[in-house]
């Protein structure tokens, strides 16, 4: 590999630079004309635009990245995450035309595209999925299923979304009603009323394992506790969880297995929800570098987008299983370009003062420099900052005080940095009380 | 707001004929009033040079990070309209490598110096083995092709000035 | 703001012919009045108003990171001699504590509107259980004591405001 | 400990307001008129002002210093490095005064602070010093020493300093002449024609050992290659160094032992020069933290200042040697506001435009702000930057990278990053062929 097109922006197309640089591999960055003046174009070893600012013409313009790439004969192509990265499409006909897709294989990415898939696959390798039910047929069949699951359960509408005909369910006293009102919501919003039932996992931990494959062995390495959502955006997140050591491992082992039992190529993450009696049920996976990858390279020494661009030249896993360990913890937080006091609305505009933190400890990944201007076009994260300590509680500290010393300032920008402070502080937050519900039900927002 | 920032607002205010102005942004509050409009206009030698020929505003600079050493700098693009005022350019629809011909063995579809009628195939532009062909917008003169033949070209790249007639 | 910088921006009020400007920002307020548009006009006396009354000109203000949320921000320290023209500053020579008076129950060594002379004892700095004796460098008025008895001072800080006479 | 005075300016004021920031310690920050617009001034809970941009008359201004924390109420002042930070009479007035002194005791800088008590103190406990005489009397005795010592031998002017008067001897047949000219050279240099003699040790690595002690045991953190030195000034420094394991353990062993056997308290170094056959020799010990004693952080995980901070809090140490594990490979470069191409000439002036490394492994510990004045009264140092990787050829790759995206900028401004690059690309440098004299034999400089 001699010469990589990036077909990504912002902050993942400048740590792809970084990695393919640290190789010796040259960059060409792929850039919309919005993004004509960006970080990444300006360090790239060449630049070549690829369309007009909407990403459906540009980041997602399938013939214009591969034109790109064989026009400044790079021979390699890495996606980033988001915009083609999970395209089995786009994978394969990198192939076709003899180009290396910097990822997992199209046949990877179709076994666990969609999720009723992945569960079937999941099922195949003995990793628990979330209990569930097809259509139900009668409000007995409710009853059986729930029993043998156990309540509570959940009743969601086949054709539904959103929370739309979504019903919590205690006991069986409650079921009968319950299903009939589902169905009715089901029918008025979607125009469908069945309905199917799933156990209800109150309070769930959204904990993720990182695997690394070469398409014969896969190797994890450890989980990310990715609970601090809001409205299912992953906000902050933090490694190792504060689940217990043996069902730390379980999860570990059985993503592992089931990465392993379709033959995954690259890194690839594997989503579960953890209850608080430690069950786990693997939820989906994403086949693709993630954007909390940072914490997991923070705690292993491992450079997963360095490990992702040897995989795709061939070289089989050098990592032995028990030679991954983990030291220290470590927390992302990402700072959006959002106003967190006016319900996390983008705030656009131009970079006019700007400082990182420093010192021991901390990463910064970040696209942003003084005179930046944001463009409206794309999503709003704007750098991740991450701190490394032994403890968690130093992890959180350090953090804190990170923060402190960070100042990204322009007329009317807002970032979430106010926000992710008063995570940190907040009393359920140290001592690691975290649920995907944790900013509705503990920060009220 | 830097010094320049506000010159060009006030250079603004005099072109626009506004007396008075009060802009108030997060990090300031401006407030303008100009007085004796009218004299500036009847005594018009004083400031006639700036009515005349209001600078050309310089498109914002990037305060860019250079990258050090052998890191390669991206050109500010030079327009090439600039050394052909009203011509009009044709930009690179899409990603791909420029042909002047529809074969190697052809002739050009255009040189510099013909007449080009709107439709008129200028070039092709290779893209994953299609040839696209790339069609005047306009009837007109070929002043300036901008690229080698077999050159690659990006999106919006310019690839001819035509002097419409 | 640097002069500089005020100076560009007055320049360009002359010659735009701007009657008033009111510029707020963070970090400095800025009112400017030109009288006489008509005399800007009809007379070559163009920049005798700026000329006559250069506008004070602010300390120039460091482009500071600001430490977000509850980070202390140095302030601007205030010039004091600006509420006092011609005035002498008094300054702390050292680092310690300031003391009006000899002893807790003394009278202090000073009051604003006292004559004092060069080299008379104005307070004492408290270093490091010595009691320096500071003595004023003029002879003339107290017309400000900028220091609150018992007060930690930094070196450099302004203690005094004297109008020599 | 509630609130620190920081008796210093530049990177290592912030390093230390960072660490007492994440212990939860306010801070005072000291400085001259020169840094009030510093970014420590900035970043402080509060800030004093002791005293005009000469150093003398500020950071070296005890009265001031001592005042500045009893106005402030300062129950401990940190005295960095350079400046107060070695002097024991500032330490011990601070003992006086009830004020916490944030490193060794006056006792453990008397009994190491100069080099001849220092060698006393090593052969009691038993740390090899570099083979030398006293005063010779006679060309006679010299002829036995360097019988004893070994050749090459160096002949040093007792009075002496700089290199004058210096004489490397490799055979006996050249000692008759070498002496009568090192005391003809003494005398003419500095009126005193004795001489003495020391082994000579042939581009000798420089090896310092990082402790920690609490008085009553001290840890060694292993060891920081810092050979790359311009004119005795260190440019660049590594962990770990090179050397065979065993040699390694035996330095850092020996280092301990030594810093035990004064009831060493706080952050220390012990300097040795290696020769190429292994064999070590003790120099000196720097009673303070060190500039590049986050190289040692990085591969260690531990936080020395933080340490520094505990252990004057009187925490005994909670850290045993065994635990203290080497992880990976760390690299630091300073960065000087000086010419290399013009003799490293100090080059100041004002950042205009300033864009510091991020992604994966890099550290950046640096005082500087887009707009900031360095100001012409102190020294050079503007930047650290720090990269880590598994490998020393991945970390000196990724120190490149980091290098390469760095942006420092000002009229007139110069730094020494063009230089620290050339040492990157060294072949002698990758291959780890380094020692004392490596920038002016490899580099002419």
């Amino acid at each position: 590999m001699k010469k990589v097109l990036i077909a990504n922006r912002g902050e993942i197309a400048l740590r792809i630079l970084r990695a393919a640089k640290e190789l010796g591999i040259k960059t060409v960055v792929a850039h919309s004309t919005a993004d004509e003046k960006s970080l990444p174009v300006l360090l790239a070893d060449e630049a070549i635009c690829i369309g007009p600012p909407p990403s459906g013409q540009s980041y997602l313009n399938i013939p214009n990245l591969l034109s790109a790439a064989i026009v400044t004969g790079a021979d390699a192509i890495h996606p980033g995450y988001g915009f083609l990265a999970e395209n089995a499409t786009f994978a394969e006909m990198c192939r076709e035309h003899g180009i290396t897709f910097i990822g997992p294989t199209p046949e990877n990415m179709r076994a666990l595209g969609d999720k009723a898939t992945a569960r079937k696959v999941a099922r195949e390798a003995g990793v628990p999925t979330v209990p569930g039910t097809d259509e139900l047929g009668s409000v007995e069949e409710a009853k059986r299923a729930a029993q043998e699951i156990g309540y509570p359960v959940i009743l969601k509408a086949s054709a539904g979304g959103g929370g739309r005909g979504m019903r919590v369910v205690h006991t069986e006293e409650e079921l009968e009603r319950a299903v009939l009102q589902a169905q009715e919501e089901a029918r008025a919003a979607f125009g469908n009323p069945a309905v199917y039932l799933e156990k209800y996992i109150e309070e769930p931990k959204h904990i993720e394992i990182q695997v690394l494959g070469d398409g014969e062995r896969v190797v994890h390495l450890w989980e990310r506790d990715c609970s601090i959502q809001r409205r299912h955006q992953k906000l902050l997140e933090e490694a190792p969880s504060l689940l217990p050591e043996e069902t730390r491992r379980a999860i570990a082992e059985a993503a592992r297995r089931l990465a392993e039992h379709v033959g995954y190529v690259s890194a690839g993450t594997l989503e579960f929800l953890v209850d608080k009696e430690g069950n786990f049920y693997f939820i989906e996976m994403n086949t693709r570098i993630q954007v909390e990858h940072p914490v997991t390279e923070m705690i292993t020494g491992i450079d997963l987008v360095q490990a992702q661009f040897r995989i795709a030249q061939g070289e089989k896993l050098w990592l032995k299983q028990e030679e991954i360990q983990v030291r220290g913890h470590a927390i992302e937080v990402r700072v959006n370009a959002e106003d967190p006091e006016k319900g996390f609305r983008p705030s656009i505009g131009k970079v006019e003062t700007l400082l990182f933190p420093g010192g021991p400890g901390i990463r910064v990944d970040s696209h942003l420099y003084a005179g930046y201007q944001i463009p409206p076009h794309y999503d709003s994260l704007i750098a991740k900052i991450l701190a490394w300590a032994p403890t968690r509680e130093e992890a959180i500290r350090r953090m804190e005080r990170a923060l402190s010393e960070t100042v990204i300032e322009g007329p009317g920008l807002k970032t979430t940095i106010p926000f992710h402070q008063k995570v940190l502080q907040n009393a359920f937050f140290r001592r690691g009380a975290v649920y995907t519900n944790f900013v509705a039900r503990r920060m009220e927002m | 707001m830097t010094p320049k920032e506000l010159k060009q607002i006030l250079q603004a205010l005099v072109e626009h004929g506004v007396s008075e102005l009060t802009l108030e942004t997060p990090d300031y509050k401006l407030t303008v009033r100009r007085g004796g409009e009218v004299q500036v206009v009847s005594v018009p030698q004083v400031q006639a040079p700036i009515l005349a020929a209001p600078p050309e505003v310089p498109a914002p600079t990037p305060p860019a990070p250079a990258a050090p050493a052998a890191g390669p700098q991206p050109q500010a693009k030079a327009e090439p309209q600039d050394d052909c005022p009203g011509c009009v350019e044709v930009r690179a629809p899409i990603v791909g490598t420029f042909y002047r011909a529809p074969a190697p063995d052809a002739p050009p579809y255009v040189k510099e110096g013909d007449r080009v009628e709107k439709g008129q195939v200028l070039c092709i532009i290779e893209a994953m083995k299609l040839m696209n062909e790339i069609e005047s917008e306009v009837s007109g003169i070929v002043k300036k092709i901008l690229v080698e033949n077999g050159e690659p070209v990006e999106y919006g790249q310019p690839l001819f000035l035509i002097q419409p007639v």
